[in-house]
């Protein structure tokens, strides 16, 4: 196999964008498993980092071939299943198995994603079951509608770096799951308070920094087109975070630090659809705009029965919504050199991204309704109260996060 | 004067506050705490390393009260703080010789007596 | 014997501290609690979710004395622990049967009194 | 009825845990403290500053104990938790009025004989 | 707009520098966090957050121009203003837009610095006003001066990274801030001790980590230049290290955690303006010189009524001052192809190393002072003392870093 | 000294990869500073973080001359003594100095790789001479043997970027250590539990993220070499993370945080001497294969006397050894360019293998033991019985990890 020619600049960029959006999920972990209580702190963070087993080899095994090979306008084939045929030789300008090797990190982290809404009560075992079925029959086929030759590519769907494909998709997957799991039994009786936000700072800024890759990744080399979804992700966030700090300090004086770790991540996934597309003004000003409903979804959500524990829809979900039809408002051809949005003169965008987001909610809330029901014939989803009450580190996982070791007997090894 | 001591189940102290609350109980003093009693063990592993943990959380509760507080305070514990398994924990009365109130120096009966007045702390 | 039992301000501990060693009182044990009295509640928001913080941190002293010292003990107290606003802290004094001391199994009065002698710990 | 408090070297828990579990003792709470007594104090350096550490980590045992059961008790500890350097910590025997068993409401004797039964916690 | 040839390879070294630097931000705020009391965690690590968003967008708005577009030798014009003209045409050999945002990552950590010296203790509200005036009136001029085209750069100022722009720069303000302040209520009086110094050297890992960006990403390209700045910034760290660790042996016979974690900063904060002008084995020396003043500095200011709480002035304020001055004596014309220091034959950079040094201390000084006192005229800068007692994070942000939820009573949302 | 061409391509990614193999170092210090106990955690810290500075300077001084001037079969010439001739001329196709400084994180990470054997109980100071020594008389060496132009190169081993100079030669080390060095005192007496999970998932995180610039960077330049070492450090270590959760499962019916975490750095271990020369498929297979042999490594070894803490035997020699054997196997020219494996009719390459293997493990295990003696003779290795109950941070750092600041009385300064 004589590799064809790559462009060396595009694969260095391109090598380390990879490996900031590998860094994205663990990075998840902390963000999410700062949220939680302590008893849950580990199983939390496991739902992240197991999917980059579970997920990843997956993707390499089934997923990639169905997400990117050549296929149907609805599914890709089967020719690069165990990743046959992904070698050295440039798929665009780099080589094809680090084109691979980069989209397993969007199909991780989007699994991972979903656990937001499912925290502190599902079993592990289903879970896991879970987000490897869901990865290859519900991400694999959008993926492939969207970026690998599907419909919606074809139809002119703009979606820089996944505002459909990962975060609207994961939303949609988290509501699902959130109602057929049901609220955790403390819910809105309990004050549930996070244990520790300094992790999920730190989560949020470890995310911040795999956006790059994420964003400016996803134009596939370093070129004009990495540097604007670049920057993009640099100020759009920034936008954010401004917009719901001042949001904060209106409602209740005070600016928050957990307010400030969600704003910068609803400001990176509203963005993410539009990096590459629109202008550095225009992204400031969407994601100075992807505030407010996010903020605002945030406060009605927390009134209701619905427990989306870590405000998936709210942050995912919507920031992905408006981030998506925005970018059908703002992108500019000049910008772009592929299309202009509805403020541009082209409102026909606006439509083709609606029907990309309604196209995308209804595959990933059927796919996912469908395999959680699958799986509950086999095992039960949820821990049962007693557990939950324990708490699934110890439950789930057989382990406490924080131990001081008081009064742990050792049992084994005994035979030394 | 005495002091009601409490051990109880950590997810039931909202419970027990609101309970001791209705109570009139006003003052009291909590601390996290890790108890053994007829609990079952919990197992934990760590790479090779198995281990049983005998020690389950609790919360301490602390009441200094006054004599004829004593039965509604422990009536309050008993009733919010029973699931009925195994580990809800026990309730000890101790005497008290004397009760100070730090701020004021006032003595017993009127040093747990709450005052409701101007602010402090957050 | 008496065990004297004191919730303090924690920004208060090192004062409470030094007049205890004036007062010649050398041993006692300390721990983190959290108290609720006449403070006034703190509210915090996390995402949706506004929530009252009734606990607010105190710092617990336990002091075992022999009954000669339970006044000079609760006088340093009372007067390094006071702020004069609410949230000042209690002090307890209640009766013991016994004391012992562990590393040589002294009882009562020697078992409290302090020898100055040998290294340990660090 | 009886309330042993006894204070202890963290590193000794496990040993005097098993002396009190051969001594028929099942239940106990324990509590992370600080101690101060005649031990050496650790002095430690953070940037420009220099500070005494005058505070020893021990724990906290705390058994509620029939009268019967109070030498047997405090002979465990006693024999398990010593190492003879200064330390060691300290046992205090408080007398209670009255114990309850939250779960049941059982009373004093019945309150503190353990029930090995269906299970609980995990 | 169709963009001018940019150098791929070039585009690639510095997205990847300009992500690395971002994250710099987030590990101040780690490493500050760890270094205060618990009940002031969070209020630290939001003093740098928070730059990411208020000093970000008033780069983009106004910062940027100002130090930037063509202008006098004082101050730029306003022809960026609002990245007006900002676009993907190459500014040098990278995107414009990129060189905007690689620069703006330097602007908000200058601003986040500051409040190294005055933590626990400040009101939120004027500190974010502070800094985010100050990143317009103070950091954009100086920023100019050595960078933009202005006077210091004429006169042949070498200032790699940021010595004096960055360090310096914000070491002097933050000796006025502390001043204005005055000191924390316990200061002096108690043991005031960090609460978590694990965090403390997560952030020192992680901004060494991102120093590279900084120093290396300042050769704005991938060449020679760049490897140089990097190497020095390797190496010249690991030399204060052992220094430091050698004087904390000799004093106390021991070595510290958190003065490990300081003298990597001080080592970084040294060789920046050096980076790119010294050999190697100078930049080696440069770092193990740059140990000694900084850490007998700590020493001496905590026996002072100077609150500069975690030592802003004796890292980057005298480790920015020797690193200056340093770059004036090592400099090598073989190495950098632009100028020789005094050991090699040119002891006027001495001079001009000097002169810039000077005139960033002043008009630093006198800046801050001036927003400051017009902050005060609007709103008080100090928490009160009972603020202080009970932290920072209560009393500004409504949280607390960690929390086990006991007797926390859930209030709203009481409409489910 | 004019620099000659340089490949800027190349030089960007050695940029990066340089600057992601020095962060492994922290990383290291808080993968394994989450599994002691929590009086342990600052000094298990530094023994990571202080190899950054003497280790590194070591280097710079002569280690890099050692193992990578012209020389013999056995040890480099020293010709770049003290960095001499090392400047900003190519070397391959980037920067000497950036080929220096990239190799230097491999030898401090090497280094610090040893201490998870001696956790919790060696004196601080000794510590560091051995490293330092150690990193002179051990690492030099092999690294000349095999990359430097010495007999093993020449026999034909293939080590693409450590298995057996980096992890083979640590955990010889650490078993040569650990036995000197004796258990701890509560080993196998008392429960050991980490202190803090979510630290070692951290570092799992960030070694895996570091890790790409260790195995992709090993192909020194972004080719398609690079591609795919980088790959296979992917999806290696995804491999392995399946087969050891499912191990977990089937015995303990849960998957362990502290596995998966273990698990990742398996993968890694594993596929570092095998990422350029193996296909993506093998690769995975390779990590999934890894597992076991580590897996019940670590359960044996915790029933036996020998206290090496952390399992870096288990980890890093079990994985390291099955990585290089397996190397000899699955090896393929037409991905590699170089040599066949047996499985693809070489089978001689098992047999080179197999005496790097062993070369590499005797020679570490004889110096390993010769440095500590020669220390032993000057100054204790460990602890007394007291400072080990104590703990460490306080014995040996003055300091606490985590610190509430009761009772601490400011003693000094007292000249304020
Ligand atoms: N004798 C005792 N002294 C002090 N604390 C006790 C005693 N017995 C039980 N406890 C505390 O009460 C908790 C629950 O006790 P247990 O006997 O298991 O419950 P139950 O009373 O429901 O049978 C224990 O975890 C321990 O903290
Ligand atoms: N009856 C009580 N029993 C135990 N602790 C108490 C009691 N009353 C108050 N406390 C403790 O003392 C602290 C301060 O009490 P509070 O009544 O607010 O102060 P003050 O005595 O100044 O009016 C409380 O936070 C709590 O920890
Ligand atoms: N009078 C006391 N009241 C309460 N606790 C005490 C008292 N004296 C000592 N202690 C506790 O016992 C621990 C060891 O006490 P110390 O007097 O140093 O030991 P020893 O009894 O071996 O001389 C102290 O750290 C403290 O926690």
């Amino acid at each position: 196999m004589t590799p064809t020619p790559i462009n060396q600049a595009d694969t260095a960029w391109m090598l380390v964008a990879t490996a900031l959006v590998l860094v994205m999920t663990p990075a998840l972990g902390f963000f999410y498993g700062g949220l939680v209580r302590a008893k849950n702190t580990l199983n939390t963070m496991m739902m992240s980092y197991v999917a980059l087993g579970f997920v990843g080899i997956a993707w390499a095994f089934i997923g990639y071939t169905l997400a990117f090979s050549t296929g149907s306008n609805w599914l890709g084939g089967l020719d690069n299943a165990f990743f046959r045929n992904v070698g050295l030789d440039a798929k665009g300008t780099i080589p094809h198995i680090l084109f691979a090797g980069y989209q397993a990190t969007f199909c991780v982290i989007t699994a991972a994603l979903i656990s937001g809404a499912i925290v502190e009560r599902m079993r592990f075992g289903p879970y896991v079951a879970f987000i490897t079925l869901w990865s290859i029959v519900v991400y694999a086929p959008i993926a492939h509608w969207v970026w690998g030759g599907g419909w919606l590519g074809k139809l002119g769907a703009l979606d820089f770096a996944g505002g459909t494909v990962v975060h609207i998709n994961a939303a949609a997957a988290a509501l699902v799951v959130a109602v057929v799991l049901g609220a955790r039994k403390d819910y809105a009786r309990q004050a549930i308070i996070p244990q520790n936000v300094p992790f999920t700072l730190l989560g949020a800024g470890l995310l911040w920094f795999g956006w790059f890759g994420f964003n400016g990744g996803s134009a596939l080399g370093a070129n004009a087109s990495a540097a604007l979804a670049f920057s993009n992700t640099m100020f759009a966030p920034m936008g954010t975070l401004v917009v719901w700090s001042l949001l904060d300090i209106t409602r209740t004086k005070k600016t928050t630090a957990v307010g400030a770790a969600t704003a910068i991540v609803v400001g990176l996934v509203a963005i993410t659809p539009a990096a590459g597309f629109v202008s550095p003004v225009s992204g400031i000003a969407l994601g100075a705009i992807a505030a407010v409903p996010s903020y605002f979804t945030i406060l009605w959500r927390s009134g209701t029965r619905l427990d989306d524990s870590l405000d998936v829809i709210a942050a995912h979900g919507v920031g992905g919504t408006v981030g998506a039809l925005l970018t059908g408002v703002l992108a500019q051809k000049i910008w772009n050199g592929t299309a202009d949005g509805a403020l541009f003169g082209n409102p026909r965008q606006l439509g083709i991204q609606f029907v990309a987001v309604v196209a995308t909610i209804i595959y990933s809330m059927v796919g996912t309704f469908v395999i959680l029901k699958a799986i509950a014939l086999v095992v039960p989803l949820r821990a049962s109260q007693k557990e939950e009450g324990v708490g699934m580190d110890v439950t789930q996982h057989g382990e406490e996060a924080y131990s001081s070791g008081e009064g742990a007997i050792l049992v084994q090894p005994d035979r030394g | 004067m005495k002091l009601v001591v409490a051990i109880i189940r950590p997810e039931k102290l909202n419970e027990v506050l609101e309970a001791l609350y209705r109570a009139e109980v006003r003052g009291l003093t909590i601390s996290r705490v890790r108890g053994h009693g007829g609990e079952t063990e919990a197992v934990e592993t760590y790479r090779g390393t198995t281990v049983k943990v005998e020690l389950h959380d609790k919360v301490r509760i602390e009441i200094g009260v006054s004599d004829t507080f004593v039965q509604p305070t422990v009536k309050a514990i008993l009733a919010a703080g029973a699931t009925g398994e195994v580990g809800d924990g026990k309730v000890f009365v101790l005497p008290v010789e004397k009760v100070y109130r730090i701020r004021t120096g006032e003595e017993d009966r009127s040093a747990v007596t709450p005052v409701v007045g101007e602010e402090s702390g957050v």
